[in-house]
């Protein structure tokens, strides 16, 4: 009898080489370790509560709407046993309700925004999350900026993605910044190019003649890779200061031309910000990672690989106090408000009612290590999960717009 | 307002122009000679990026000179048209020549599906780069900004391609057979043209350059899955707006556009995204067929 | 008002060519005139201008003393002005019968009673009678692609008079039909007009067609009306036997009802 | 008046009382395959009249996303019964159609096609750019009451399921009579010679906006469908592009045969994206792709021309008999 | 100089020619005669290679032409008007008649061209004219001297005469009697053969897609 787990993830589409493929990666890398009990402690022992785990990975392409069906077909047309996954917010908000309404178990673990648990699923009993949301990122990236750069800041413009994400990373963003910076002014004409357009000329000349000389930018993947090569071709990053929200996912890949002396994050303890960290689990993953994949693993790797992680501390727990295989909602109680060890240390499920987990967020500027080819992270700050995150029970929203009041730093 | 804006603009504007007519080019001139809306475009476009960004990688592992990137751009093109165009026009098209316009759209929009995943069978999920020929051509300033020369050369070759078409379509005599072709095909041939050549020889040209470019572009963008769909919708809008089938039309309406959407960069960043549909609408409302409508035979 | 039409000053231009020029004609009740004229004379596209398939550059079209210009065809038709056409307009993957029903049916019904069910035995006996009369219920199922061009011909004359129509307009109903034919086609459609008191006027180049069923002569040459008399006299007026008839007419073949 | 209750009257009466039978026994996911079906099955049915008269639409999800959106927003507003919510989609797509039609009547051919894509590409941008619409994550739909009631946690898709094949059923009947009337048969006409029609008295372009405007509404209904059933609007899987394109694959699937053959085309597309998706995750686009010029290639006419490809057979084979017979009889 | 025997066509499924067999010689003018729809536009067509035969064989000057591809008949020497003129709209009169001199290795087209319009002089008249800008029985003298143009062996005519005023169906008679003179082998279809009766060395009648007569006149 095996635990079967589906996991959609981008396979098709612009969005697969930056995060579809490399969560991907991250789960078979996990799913093959979890399987051998080839992990460190804790988690040295077999599969999920001693039953192999079979991963039905499966497209997240298409819109939420799709992804609806996709999941009903996966629960009960191939009788998966829980959901692990979700890159797309889009996908996360279209089938929140339904986990619930299937009574699925369902962790997400790249989405960031923060509708899930305040708008659209106040009361979660099914679903989880293990990702801080992009509030989090984006509160973090302005400490960093308040703590490392006062006096050279002396506005704020951004180029985002015309989407849910860009447009509510820019928000949180702008906000934060309105709290810890006031006297910084944030520009009237952030530019909201169209998603995927690959093509960002005009908006590279109006950013260089924009009066405000730091630049946020929640882009990623191929964007960013274009963004990048055609800012580079062009001097932008001599021009501006630069904080590239998830600009680690593409790091690696352009290795010496992802320009140095900016901003970028992981949304977490992942990928570049954890690359030597010696803690047995991800010094585990990082070798196995690099020896299977001939690369580093990026942030999607981790953050997938941290929903199953946390899936099957979930069940190990569950089964250790049912003492037999444990039942969907033994694994949710189990889950819920849990502190289990991940990659570095231990995670909590601090917020929204223990199905939001919590972890602290770090900030760095690139910088290029010639001695290991490859580009690191200097001036690294880590924040507290307290100091990003609003506290339990406040909206993200609210939090931001009222000041951040009792954020613990 | 500032001359100095102006000038930004109007660069900035030309450079989009550029990339949106080497883009919809090759489908006004296939749609214009078969009256195929070639959905499969998107996939030239696409592969035309891969070989030569997949091309160009080879070559620089190679230690080869980055200046051969040129030459690859339009090799690859060259390929492509000639293999692609072959594999599509003798083993799909030219069943539907006597069939609905539509089935052609939708056979052309499957095509574009199958040709997708083949893009993904044989380049695989992750991005290419090939940044060498943008650097190699460094940069200048104008008006201030710096831009990058590379960018600068696609106007160059924007009206090279527009004016080779044009003269070959409207001053020579292949052109006229074209236009004999184009209005009849069963009258040609009685007068001696060989049509299955023509429509091979165009359709070859056109995903020519279609492939073209992509293959130009692959230099400033990220070569990942997924650039063909973006590129028809664009594509599309441009043809539509200029007139379907004219040269001349697509070239104004790239211009249209990029300068439009560049003031709105510039100025009103909230409607860029609605600047071509938004031209695209405006233009059909005051002439239903176009900025150049092709002539009509009578009817009674 | 004896008047169906009056046409007065109609002028035309296509760039540089001068398709209609001070045109004024009229049309009186029960006539029946034959429009002949060089090719590309103006013949269609006074038709055209008439039924307002073209806005003339200038002039003034009274149709039963109501100004037609600026009319779309559709409201021409309603007035009662119908026509057929050089290359005959009927649906051309549909069979006769079903091309006749969808014709009584535009021409019976308007607002909501179009959503009605177009097939009727009411409608259905009258498709039968009409085709009947114009003798082509031999072709009844057949789709109109595959019609010979004479029946196809008749078709679209059926189809135009489906509004018993004041004034029916023919652009060349015998063009293409077999001298053997001719005749016959003519007697049939002329028979069946008649029935209905219709107004006919139509466009030929065979003058002994002309000959035959006109009573009212107009000709055409480089957009003007060179001559408008009685059959008889148009065929032995100068200008037209230069520039319409030629040389080869001979009156004495015809009425010896065999040609040369 | 008998002449309504035909053939394709009675069959698709058969075909609704066999899916309320059917109802019964699916599993759920199962019923959600045919919830959609029936939902795509809708909008297929607008594009088949369009296309009878000539006309394709690579844009009509602009009405089937303005249907379904118009749930997102009613609901919103506190409006939740799935009768009311009908009749408003039906309402904005009707009314967005009746609009648009006014310019879009005077386009055919390609043009007509591409010029439905620009505006559905315009809504897709507005949804996708504002937040107040929800931008790209669009807005999640809760369950509907249906007049009022409520019904029990696991009777409530098998009533959606049923409200949902009337709500299909009517619009395939209605649309059957439709193409059945004389404004309907214009659809052929239009399509075969619009000068004709001019002749006969009629406006070509006023006939196409009829046309369009039923197109339009049930599109509509198709989305407040989808939107029910799926419990989520977004503008990425209700109004982009490709969306359209489904349904123009459907419309291709079926023929333009016979309305309820849309519904078979509907639910054969259904099943060919789940498997497809499930049995290649990363190759699915190849073979609905492969399918689809499959289709064009070797049924030109949908599935609906397998039918008459076998009417055909048989009475080729009558034909052979009679003539054996005849022979048969002349030896004698 | 043309064979055809056995010819069968099929337009979709429909047979349409059934067994047709004509021969044109050398020199000579031959018409076709027939009432409408009785297959003289699909025969015409189908030596043009524009529809496939089904079965039978067709000869000109000794080369198969069932097997040569469509475009071959230009090459080899056939002119063709068909009956509904077909002239390229945006080209010029002059164009449209000169446009096969541009596929095919004729000798001299300019020459050709003179030729041609002393034939026809009204021809001359509206060289430089758009072909929409010409009405339909111009049209006709332009699709025919563009079929001259190519047809340096074998002219086809598809109904010259219809929809003709009499003034120019004269002049068509004239200039067939010119090419007459010229040598030229012509194969005239017409359902009403009242203006070339006189011409004809040979005629064929065609009667539901099948000759049933074939004489010399
Ligand atoms: N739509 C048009 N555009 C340009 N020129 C036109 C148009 N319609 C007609 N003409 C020109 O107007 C003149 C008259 O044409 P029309 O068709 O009325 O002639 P006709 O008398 O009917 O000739 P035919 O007997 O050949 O049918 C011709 O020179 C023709 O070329
Ligand atoms: N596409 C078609 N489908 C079915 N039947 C057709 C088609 N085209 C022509 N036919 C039929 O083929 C027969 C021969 O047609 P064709 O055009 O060769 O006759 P024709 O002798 O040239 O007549 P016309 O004098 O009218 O030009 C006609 O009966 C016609 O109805
Ligand atoms: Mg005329
Ligand atoms: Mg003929």
């Amino acid at each position: 009898q095996t635990v079967k787990i589906g996991t959609p993830t981008f396979l098709t589409g612009a969005a697969a080489p930056a995060f579809g493929i490399p969560a991907k990666n991250g789960v078979e890398l996990i799913v093959r370790g979890i399987n051998n009990g080839e992990l460190p402690a804790p988690y040295n022992t077999k599969g999920f509560a001693g039953r192999q785990v079979e991963a039905l990975i499966y497209d997240e392409a298409g819109g939420g709407t799709k992804q609806v069906t996709e999941m009903r077909n996966k629960v009960q047309k191939d009788n998966v046993d829980a959901i692990i996954g979700i890159i797309s917010s889009g996908t996360c908000a279209a089938t929140t309700a339904l986990s619930e309404e299937l009574k699925v178990l369902t962790i997400q673990t790249v989405c960031g925004t923060t509708r899930v648990f305040e708008e659209l699923n106040k009361d979660p009993k099914y679903v989880f999350r293990t990702i801080n949301t992009a509030t989090a990122n984006n509160v973090s990236a302005a400490r960093y900026i308040a703590a490392k750069m006062k006096g050279k800041v002396k506005g704020i413009t951004g180029i985002n993605q015309n989407y849910a994400w860009g447009q509510d990373s820019w928000r949180d963003f702008r906000l934060a910044m309105a709290t810890l910076m006031p006297d910084v002014t944030a520009t009237k004409k952030p530019q909201f190019p169209k998603i995927f357009s690959g093509q960002y000329g005009t908006e590279i000349s109006a950013l260089s003649r924009a009066k405000e000389n730091l630049v946020h930018s929640s882009f990623w993947g191929g964007d960013l890779e274009a963004f990048i090569g055609q800012s580079s071709a062009r001097g932008l990053f001599k021009r501006k200061l630069f904080v590239l929200t998830v600009g680690e996912t593409v790091a690696y890949r352009l290795g010496k031309k992802f320009p140095q002396g900016i901003m970028v994050g992981t949304r977490g303890p992942y990928g570049m910000y954890v690359a030597n960290d010696p803690s047995p689990i991800n010094a585990w993953f990082q070798k196995e990672y690099r020896k299977a994949y001939g690369e580093p693993p990026s942030q999607p790797s981790y953050q997938y690989a941290q929903g199953y992680l946390a899936g099957k501390f979930a069940y190990d727990d569950a089964a250790k106090k049912a003492g037999k295989f444990p039942t969907t909602e033994q694994v949710i109680a189990s889950l819920t408000g849990a502190t289990f060890p991940s990659f570095v240390g231990n995670v909590t499920m601090g917020l929204s009612k223990g199905h939001q987990i919590v972890t602290d967020d770090r900030w760095g500027v690139t910088v290029w290590d010639d001695k290991k080819g490859e580009m690191v992270l200097e001036d690294v700050v880590i924040f507290p999960p307290g100091c990003v995150n609003p506290p339990n029970g406040v909206k993200s929203a609210d939090w931001l717009k009222g000041g951040m009041k009792g954020a613990k730093c | 307002m500032d001359f100095e804006l102006l000038l930004v603009i109007l660069v900035d504007g030309l450079v989009y122009s550029s990339y949106l007519f080497l883009v919809a080019v090759g489908l006004t001139v296939i749609f214009g000679v078969q009256k195929v809306l070639n959905v499969t475009h998107g996939a030239f476009y696409a592969f035309g990026a891969y070989l030569t960004a997949y091309l160009i990688g080879l070559w620089a592992k190679g230690g080869l000179p980055d200046a051969g990137g040129f030459f690859l751009i339009f090799i690859s093109a060259a390929i492509l048209g000639v293999v692609l165009g072959v594999i599509i026009e003798r083993g799909l098209l030219r069943f539907l020549y006597d069939r609905d316009e539509h089935i052609a759209v939708l056979a052309t929009f499957a095509a574009f599906l199958v040709l997708e995943d083949v893009i993904l069978l044989i380049w695989g999920t992750d991005p290419y780069l090939a940044f060498q020929p943008m650097s190699l051509l460094g940069s200048s300033e104008i008006a201030g900004l710096v831009f990058d020369n590379y960018s600068l050369t696609m106007i160059v070759l924007t009206f090279v391609v527009a004016f080779v078409l044009w003269y070959g379509l409207n001053r020579t005599q292949f052109g006229k057979i074209l236009l004999a072709v184009i209005f009849d095909r069963e009258v040609s041939m009685a007068m001696g043209i060989n049509v299955t050549k023509v429509f091979l020889i165009t359709f070859i040209i056109g995903t020519f350059l279609g492939a073209l470019g992509g293959a130009y572009h692959a230099p400033i963008i990220s070569v990942q899955p997924g650039i063909g769909v973006e590129v028809i919708v664009l594509a599309f809008a441009v043809v539509v707006i200029g007139g379907m089938g004219s040269i001349p039309g697509a070239l104004i309406g790239a211009i249209v556009v990029g300068i439009s959407r560049a003031a709105a960069v510039h100025l009103f960043p909230e409607v860029e995204l609605f600047v071509i549909y938004g031209i695209m609408a405006l233009v059909l409302i005051f002439r239903p067929e176009g900025l150049f409508a092709p002539i009509k035979a009578r009817k009674i | 008002m004896t008047r169906v039409l009056e046409v007065h000053d109609l002028e035309k231009n296509f760039g540089g060519v001068v398709a209609a020029h001070n045109i004024n004609v009229a049309v009186e009740i029960g006539e029946t005139i034959g429009i002949i004229g060089a090719n590309g004379a103006g013949k269609t596209t006074f038709v055209n201008m008439v039924t307002g398939y073209l806005k003339p550059s200038s002039g003034r079209i009274e149709f039963m003393g109501k100004n037609v210009v600026g009319l779309q065809p559709r409201d021409v038709t309603k007035l009662g002005l119908c026509r057929s056409f050089q290359v005959p307009q009927v649906f051309l993957s549909e069979s006769i019968f079903d091309n006749m029903m969808v014709a009584y049916g535009i021409a019976e019904r308007s607002g909501l009673g179009l959503f009605a069910p177009l097939h009727t035995e009411e409608r259905a006996a009258k498709v039968d009678a009409q085709l009947k009369r114009y003798q082509i219920d031999d072709y009844r199922d057949m789709a109109a692609s595959a019609l010979p061009q004479g029946v196809r011909k008749l078709l679209d004359i059926a189809m135009a008079t489906v509004r018993n129509p004041k004034l029916v307009m023919l652009d060349e109903p015998t063009s293409g039909i077999s001298v053997e034919e001719k005749f016959g086609l003519m007697d049939i459609i002329m028979q069946a007009l008649r029935e209905e008191e219709t107004t006919v006027m139509f466009i030929e180049h065979d003058m002994e067609i002309v000959e035959r069923f006109v009573d009212r002569v107009w000709a055409f040459y480089q957009g003007q009306v060179i001559c408008d008399a009685t059959t008889a006299e148009a065929m032995k007026d100068e200008k037209v036997r230069e520039f319409v008839i030629g040389q080869e007419y001979h009156p004495a073949h015809v009425e010896g009802g065999v040609h040369a | 008046m008998n002449r309504l209750f035909d053939k394709t009257f009675w069959g698709l009466t058969i075909g609704l009382v066999g899916l309320l039978a059917l109802n019964f026994f699916l599993e759920e996911w199962m019923r959600s395959i045919g919830l959609q079906s029936l939902s795509r099955g809708c909008v297929a049915i607008g594009l088949l009249i369009l296309w009878r008269t000539g006309l394709v639409s690579f844009g009509h999800a602009l009405f089937f996303g303005f249907g379904a959106y118009t749930v997102a927003m009613m609901q919103i507003l506190g409006v939740n019964d799935l009768f009311v919510l009908l009749i408003c989609g039906m309402a904005t797509a009707g009314f967005l159609a009746f609009f648009l039609g006014f310019l879009l009547r005077k386009y055919r051919a390609i043009f007509f096609a591409l010029l439905n894509m620009a505006f559905s590409m315009i809504l897709y941008g507005v949804l996708a750019k504002a937040e107040w619409l929800g931008s790209t994550d669009g807005f999640g739909v809760k369950q509907v009451s249906f007049i009022g009631m409520t019904p029990a946690d696991d009777m409530y898709r098998p009533l959606l399921f049923v409200c949902a094949a009337f709500f299909a059923y009517i619009s395939a009947v209605g649309a059957h009579w439709y193409l059945k009337s004389t404004l309907g048969m214009m659809t052929m006409a239009v399509r075969e010679n619009e000068i004709r029609v001019e002749y006969l008295g009629y406006s070509a372009e006023k006939a196409i906006h009829v046309k369009y405007v039923l197109s339009g509404l049930l599109a509509g209904v198709g989305g407040v469908i989808m939107a029910v059933t799926v419990g989520h609007v977004d503008p990425d899987s209700m109004v982009y592009w490709p969306v359209s394109g489904d349904f123009v694959f459907i419309t291709i699937l079926a023929g333009t045969g016979n309305v309820g053959a849309t519904f078979i085309g509907a639910l054969v597309y259904e099943l060919l994206r789940t498997y497809a998706f499930e049995f290649a995750p990363h190759l699915w686009q190849l073979i609905l792709g492969g399918s689809l010029l499959l289709i064009i290639m070797f049924l030109p006419d949908g599935l609906w021309s397998i039918r008459s490809e076998l009417r055909n057979r048989r009475e080729l084979r009558q034909a052979k008999r009679d003539s054996d017979n005849r022979a048969a009889e002349v030896r004698r | 100089m043309l064979k055809v025997e056995g010819l069968d066509v099929n337009i979709g499924a429909t047979p349409i020619l059934r067994g047709v067999g004509i021969e044109v010689p050398s020199g000579t003018m031959c018409g076709l005669i027939g009432r409408n729809g009785a297959g003289k536009t699909t025969f015409l067509r189908a030596i043009m290679g524009a529809l496939d035969a089904q079965n039978g064989q067709m000869e000109f000057d000794g080369t198969d032409l069932v097997a040569a591809a469509a475009h071959q008949r230009a090459h080899m020497g056939i002119g063709f008007m068909p009956e509904d003129r077909r002239l390229v709209p945006q080209l010029t009169s002059e164009e449209n008649i000169m446009l096969p001199s541009w596929t095919t290795k004729i000798e001299k087209p300019q020459e050709r061209l003179e030729w041609i319009y002393e034939l026809m002089p009204e021809v001359q008249e509206f060289r430089s004219r758009g072909a929409t800008e010409l009405s339909g029985g111009q049209q006709k003298f332009v699709a025919f001297a563009r079929a001259l143009m190519v047809g340096t062996k074998l002219l086809m005519l598809d109904e010259p005469s219809e929809g003709i005023a009499p003034v120019f169906a004269q002049r068509m008679v004239e200039i067939m009697e010119g090419l007459k003179e010229a040598g030229e082998s012509v194969l005239v279809a017409e359902s009403n053969d009242k203006h070339i009766k006189n011409l004809l060395d040979r005629i064929f009648v065609i009667e539901r897609g099948s000759i049933i007569s074939g004489q010399d006149a």
